[in-house]
């Protein structure tokens, strides 16, 4: 059986850092505050031509580096190619951040002495290895949207729907009908390569 | 100036809780600071780190773990320990501000080694409680040593340096390829005890910023950032990958350091709990420092 | 899904990889939404079963700005547990900017205003409803009469829904006074 | 909006004035940024700062605040001279063209260049752009109308499009965004110190049309005012409210009734983002009874030094109650309540109930509810005692408002739309399926029950009952001898009449429509069609494809107006002296909003640019709306903007030696000043500062949140921009000048 990959991709013709897409994470997983699964951010602001905002997460790589270089292995990825982890399992070392190219890991400080959580991070709103839908899976890694046949929640409820989420094809042709419609020449999106490696 | 130390090594721990308040890798520094693989100023540490992390260090860590001690095993089968007098006269060699001092580093070091090798296989303990208290107290027995490793180097730096014996005593490996027990060129500390002494003390304190910056991620030293001109995840980065590296060579030595102390030389170890050592040890394996002193009349 | 089962399935699949949902046969159609059509799930009732059972979705229209999105609230026991995607609405297609889509945030935010309170002697003082409207009608009752109708100012809101702006300015007419304006003004 | 956000779509340019879409109205950006994927469109932003839309912009022109007037003018002249201009539009459709046209002749590109700052062939390109792609789109926000001139602003606007032929065109328009989701709704209300519900004006007629139909007795009102000429007269606004206050340092007159004002009831109001917040507070420290109900402590209960008769009171969200709101784009949609209100908060509506009951007006107050009109254009009683909360409130605003065309929005065809938002176009907002011939949310003029509402304002290509309509007949037939009507061949598609028309009458009716009314038709129905309980003059008139309102010309010449024509007028307080010296600003005006209110002497007072060089940008943030109280408390959200700060150039900023994230102060020309975190930005000029509105609970550098009842304090606070914006007001709306004053910065 051929299965879809799970891709995000931002637009940046599109996203005007509205922060509705890092907003509606946290409030629908509930996340601490000051943990970001995902953010926004704008380059070159206020440099007319090349400012550009894009949103920003785990963007479930086909060759995750982190689940490589977890020492402790609490990385999976699905077949769908959503990347999670186990939090239980997770020991909070740090490499999965030093390897990410997108800064996706966070770390909530618990405990003495400064000493990082368990890594938390974008699950594409398809909580954990727990029980689905129950109530520890939600508190340890919030929604499980996807379990319900739901959009994961920050595309869903992108603003302009520069954020899009979907199995990578149907997203390049997204992407392609938006470029060819504007009449101008794709940018190089940002990660594209790590993120979209087949 | 013990008393002094002491407050300057709290308050850097407790400065660097504070500052991972206003933490810069989670706060409006996000993109500078995390940068894409391929990204112009990146230096494509990441990359490195995944390739090195993901096929090179366990692999390493591995082999130092089996083979260090194997070819200690076959040393020990095939030439054997040097067994020295237990009876005879004995040398003063370490005091107890020596002792202590090195006590505090050993205990660390007994912690930190395996914890550290828990962690890098932390696979293999499937992770969770176990591996994460490990990692804890990985970080908890840096302190004893980070507190000891400057008293360390002050008090055995000045024999220390390197000397025309050292090359000597390199060449003939320290003596213990052979059954004989020819005098061996070394002062009172002998190539290999200075190399695993720089190792320890330099290479413990460049293990210990690397560590601290890793557990505490915002560990921000900005002087750090300015000379270097990276960036904090591009600093984690290299921390990470030195860890490893510096790690390595720490373990081998540490293990070394061990072999020689218990296995190698019968009794050796009791010269670092009673300050005393055996002087046909001294005569044998320090053969210099044998002599200085019989010239200065100690012995 | 237990974590024994996907370990055996990790080892059949391979070290790293593993599925969690589409190993898990079982029809289920509800997959609307993505960009795609053909996403790999498939789950079981238990899997999909409602996080929030009993819940209903309310509609409702997000209070940030004009633009006037729609919101999905979803209650369960009275109780607004979940922000939902209005993606059919004309006009915002499910999106929220970041206000819009903390609606449930803001309601239920712990630093609202709890009860009615009044300062007396420069200290904050809790009373009943009663005891404030009381309060607050006898010294409008004074003004108008001592000082006329136009000694006071009300001042209404455009986050009123408009029955409520409407009698706010019927309000103002009945205690006799124009004195009163919102902030279509700025 | 004349149109709609999704009707931007089908624009082939977009022009965008002093407004931030893609910051203030996000979700509604969707629209713009797909018309550029759809049509290509031109979209060109005039704004003083880089704004987050300029960024998604074709073209961007930087202009000094305050001179829109002139780069629009400059447009006319390119327009004109190259003969651009929607001839046999303005022929048939626009009265006083031949004024602007004159007027357009002074503004030649490079005079326009000097006023506003922008490049000449910026100005000349950006015509070109936007003239040759038609229809246009005009968007504006209050980076038109917060100025003294705001007024002339919003008319140059619309002049322009006229002139282009843009206005009553899908993909046309001029598109105000407004700000709070139900400002629109509120202000249809009439919830205004200037006019009664649906902008019924204050005059006699109308108190009497209310009293009316609101079953009390004309004389009943009367006696709740002082007397009845006060109830004609506009009442205090909300940006000088405190100007009325006693024992408030003011030297400007002010005529309340002989009173001055000594109570403040506020509802669900930020006062804290309004101008003159030093002169707000002496207002607030003045009162003898402060009452601010609110789901969040209101500000003005921390910055206020008062001790005694401060009330706070826990209002419901709008999430707690319901009752509908109307969209920028005048569509209604069904607020449904979530849940019942929490802890004891008690919706507006039974606040207002209770003092009512209390005040002795609670039987008159809420009797319009209960009362319905029957066909012969009476008023009865319904049969039942009390009244359902909100939905008899909604019935009673659809059988009062007939101005703007509510008498469609009754509460059930409202759920309708809001209940099957999924059966309309994105783009149109036309319904399917079962909501065919329907627009969502009906919007208004939405003339009679069965009617699906107008989508696009003054469309002539649609007939009257499919939401068509010419211009609104409002001012008379004719002026100084010329005809105010529409001329020959200009009508909405299927009308019986093919020429301009007054607004229906029953003294017309039979003459205009050319039919009879029977006698008890004549007997049924109101003097006019707004006044008509029956409802026999729309029904008639849509009969007969006529627009109730009339098919009159729009007018560019507004004769009533201090400025018939739209004239440029330097901001109060101008970086350019030279400039304020050509163009003033208006004479003081006494007894505005009843106080005197200040121009040419603000203005001629000194040269304010020497101490004062620097532009102040006042605006919005995405995070928050608003005063933004309740967006601070919002921890997600308040981590986003966790502190006021001001945007400045660094090359300014280091002039002064502040370092990115070094406090400034800034200091403005009342002597006020506010202490901020100064924050890098390249989207200001060097010569302007830009800064938030959204922050209170700071006062010229003193922390005041620990005036907070203990567990209310917000997740952020700080300086109120408000503190330091210049004094200014407009001369119709006395709107605060915010959006074009002067400081002076320095490191704290």
């Amino acid at each position: 059986m051929e299965y879809a990959r799970m891709k995000f991709y931002c637009d940046e013709a599109r996203c005007i850092e509205c922060d509705g897409c890092s907003i509606a994470c946290a409030e629908a997983h509930e996340l601490p505050v000051g943990i970001s699964r995902r953010k926004v951010v704008t380059i070159n602001e206020g440099i007319p031509g090349k400012e550009f905002s894009t949103s920003i997460a785990c963007m479930h790589c086909t060759d995750a580096p982190c689940e490589q270089v977890c020492p402790v292995d609490c990385f999976y990825i699905r077949e769908d190619g959503i990347v999670l982890h186990d939090k239980d399992k997770c020991i909070g070392c740090g490499y999965c951040l030093y390897a990410c190219p997108f800064g996706a890991p966070q770390f909530p400080r618990d405990g003495a002495f400064g000493a990082k959580g368990a890594m938390d991070k974008c699950t594409m709103c398809a909580g954990g290895p727990l029980e689905t839908n129950s109530k520890e899976e939600r508190h340890l890694y919030g929604q499980n949207r996807i379990a319900e046949g739901k959009v994961p929640v920050c595309a869903a409820m992108c603003a302009t729907k520069a954020l899009l989420v979907g199995d990578a094809e149907s997203i390049s042709n997204i992407y392609r009908a938006r470029v060819s419609a504007r009449g101008k020449g794709a940018n190089s999106p940002y990660g594209w390569d790590r993120a979209y490696t087949k | 100036m013990r008393k002094f130390f002491y407050f300057f090594v709290a308050t850097a721990c407790l400065a660097s809780v504070a500052f991972a308040a206003d933490s810069q890798i989670w706060g409006e520094m996000r993109i500078p600071n995390i940068l894409s693989y391929g990204q112009e100023q990146s230096l494509k540490l990441g990359a490195l780190f995944t390739m090195l992390q993901n096929h090179y260090f366990g692999k390493i860590f591995l082999a130092i773990l089996v083979l260090v001690p194997l070819v200690f095993f076959v040393h020990y089968k095939v030439i054997g320990p040097k067994v020295f007098s237990h009876e005879g006269k004995k040398v003063y060699a370490f005091d107890m501000f020596n002792r202590v001092v090195h006590q505090i580093a050993a205990i660390s070091f007994i912690v930190i080694v395996p914890t550290g090798f828990v962690i890098v296989f932390g696979d293999f303990f499937g992770g969770g409680t176990f591996v994460r208290l490990c990692k804890n107290l990985h970080g908890i027995f840096t302190i004893p040593f980070a507190i000891v490793v400057i008293p360390m180097f002050v008090m055995w730096v000045k024999d220390m340096f390197l000397h025309w014996d050292d090359i000597k005593w390199l060449m003939i490996v320290g003596g213990y390829l052979s059954k004989v027990k020819n005098p061996v060129p070394a002062g009172k500390f002998n190539a290999g005890q200075k190399t695993w002494y720089w190792l320890a003390t330099l290479g413990g304190v460049l293990m210990i910023v690397t560590g601290a910056m890793m557990y505490f991620l915002d560990f921000k030293i900005e002087m750090l950032n300015n000379i270097t001109g990276l960036s904090q995840i591009d600093l984690l980065r290299v921390s990470a990958i030195l860890h490893n590296v510096v790690g390595f060579a720490v373990v081998a030595l540490f293990f070394v350091h061990i072999y020689m102390s218990i296995f190698a030389i019968k009794g050796a170890i009791h010269s670092i709990l009673t300050g005393y050592k055996e002087e046909e040890e001294v005569k044998i394996l320090h053969s210099s420092w044998y002599r200085k002193l019989k010239e200065q009349g100690k012995v | 899904m237990e974590n024994s089962t996907t370990r055996a399935l990790t080892t059949s699949i391979g070290r790293r990889s593993f599925l969690k949902m589409a190993a898990v046969a079982g029809a289920f159609g509800a997959t609307s939404g993505f960009a795609s059509g053909n996403v790999t799930r498939a789950a079981t009732e238990e899997e999909v079963k409602n996080p929030f059972p009993g819940s209903k979705k309310v509609k409702t229209i997000c209070t940030s700005c004009s633009v006037g999105c729609g919101v999905i609230a979803e209650v369960q026991n009275g109780v607004w547990v979940r922000q939902e995607v209005a993606q059919d609405h004309p006009i915002s297609l499910g999106g929220h900017c970041c206000k819009g889509a903390d609606m449930i945030d803001m309601v239920r935010s712990e630093v609202r205003l709890k009860y009615p309170m009044v300062k007396e002697n420069g200290q904050w003082k809790r009373l009943s409803w009663d005891e404030a409207l009381n309060r607050i009608a006898t010294k409008l009752a004074d003004l108008k009469k001592k000082d006329g109708p136009d000694s006071v100012q009300f001042l209404g809101s455009a986050k009123m829904s408009n029955e409520q702006a409407y009698y706010f300015r019927k309000f103002a007419a009945f205690f006799g006074t124009n004195n009163t304006d919102h902030q279509a003004r700025i | 909006m004349t149109n709609s956000l999704g009707d931007m779509q089908k624009s082939k340019a977009i022009i965008i004035f002093g407004s931030n879409p893609a910051v203030n109205h996000p979700v509604g950006f969707q629209h713009l940024l797909k018309a550029k994927e759809r049509n290509n469109t031109q979209i060109i932003v005039i704004d003083p700062r880089f704004t987050k839309t300029a960024a998604k912009a074709d073209i961007y022109a930087q202009i000094r605040p305050g001179t829109d007037i002139p780069f629009m003018y400059g447009m006319l002249n390119i327009i004109f001279a190259n003969g651009w201009e929607d001839k046999e539009y303005i022929n048939a459709r626009i009265f006083g063209m031949d004024k602007i046209r004159e007027e357009a002749k002074k503004w030649t590109p490079e005079v326009v260049a000097d006023v506003t700052g922008v490049p000449a062939e910026k100005l000349i390109q950006i015509t070109n752009i936007y003239a040759k792609n038609r229809p246009g789109s005009l968007i504006w926000a209050m980076g038109l109308t917060q100025h003294s001139i705001g007024t002339s602003n919003t008319r140059m606007a619309p002049i322009l499009q006229l002139a282009l032929g843009n206005m009553g065109r899908a993909g046309g328009g001029t598109n105000i965004l407004r700000g709070h989701d139900n400002v629109q709704g509120a202000t249809d209300m009439g919830c205004l110190a200037d006019s009664l519900p649906g902008y019924y004006g204050l005059a006699e007629g109308s108190w009497k049309y209310f009293a009316k139909q609101w079953g009390v007795d004309y004389e009943y009102l009367v006696s709740q005012f002082k007397d009845a000429s006060w109830m004609t007269k506009n009442g205090f606004s909300l940006a000088r409210w405190w100007a009325g206050v006693q024992n408030v340092k003011n030297d400007e007159k002010i005529e309340n009734a002989g009173t001055h004002l000594k109570a403040l009831v506020v509802m669900g109001n930020g006062i804290t983002s309004v101008a003159q917040q030093a002169k707000i507070k002496e207002g607030l420290d003045n009162l003898d009874l402060l009452v601010l109900a609110d789901p969040f402590v209101n500000e003005a209960a921390i910055l206020t030094d008062k001790k005694d008769n401060v009330f706070i009171l826990p209002a419901a969200t709008q999430f707690e109650t319901s009752g509908y709101c109307v969209a920028t784009n005048r569509s209604a949609q069904w607020r449904y309540k979530v849940i019942e209100p929490l802890y004891e908060s008690k919706p507006d509506q039974d606040i207002m109930f209770e003092l009512a009951k209390r005040l002795g007006f609670y039987e008159q107050y809420t009797k319009a509810m209960l009362m319905v009109e029957t066909p012969d254009g009476k008023l009865a009683m319904k049969d039942k005692k009390t009244f359902t909360w909100p939905e008899d409130a909604t019935d009673e605003i659809a059988r009062i408002i007939k101005t703007i065309g509510l008498t469609g929005w009754t509460a059930e065809r409202i759920k309708k739309h809001t209940d099957n938002w999924h059966m309309f176009d994105e783009v149109s907002g036309a319904g399917m399926g079962p909501m065919k011939g329907e627009y969502y949310g009906f919007p208004w003029p939405c003339w009679t029950k069965t009617h699906g509402g107008s989508p696009n304002l003054y469309d002539t290509s649609i007939s009257v009952k499919e939401g068509g309509m010419g211009f609104r007949n409002n001012f008379g037939l004719e002026k100084d001898g010329v005809n105010l009507l529409a001329e020959k061949g200009s009508f909405p598609k299927g009308s019986k009449i093919e020429t301009g028309y007054p607004e229906i009458t029953k003294a017309n009716i039979e003459a205009v429509l050319g039919i009879t009314l029977t006698e008890e038709e004549k007997a049924a129905c109101g003097a006019n069609w707004k006044v008509d309980n029956s409802g026999i003059l729309v029904q008639k008139a849509l009969e007969a494809g006529v627009c109730p309102y009339g098919n009159a010309k729009a007018r560019a010449i507004v004769w009533n107006f201090p400025d018939h024509i739209p004239m440029h007028r330097e901001p109060l307080h101008s970086p350019r002296t030279d400039l304020a010296q050509k163009y003033p600003a208006y004479p003081d005006k006494a007894n505005h909003f009843r106080v005197m209110t200040k121009y040419i002497s603000i203005q001629s007072a000194k040269d304010y640019a020497k101490e004062f060089p620097i532009n102040m940008v006042t605006g919005r943030l995405v995070t928050m709306n608003g005063a933004g109280i309740e967006n601070r408390a919002s921890k997600y959200i308040a981590a986003l903007t966790p502190e006021m700060f001001c945007n400045v150039h660094p090359d300014l900023a280091l002039k002064h030696g502040i370092r990115n994230g070094d406090m400034m102060w800034i200091h403005s020309p009342e002597g006020t000043k506010i202490k901020v975190k100064a924050k890098y930005s390249l989207t200001v000029l060097p010569d302007m500062v830009f800064m938030p509105f959204h922050f209170a609970g700071h006062f010229q550098g003193a922390d005041r949140t620990g005036n907070f009842p203990a567990g209310t304090k917000p997740y952020a606070s700080g300086e109120s921009v408000n503190t330091v914006t210049n004094y200014g007001y407009d001369i119709i709306t006395q709107i605060p000048e915010t959006k074009g004053g002067l400081c002076r910065i320095e490191k704290a």
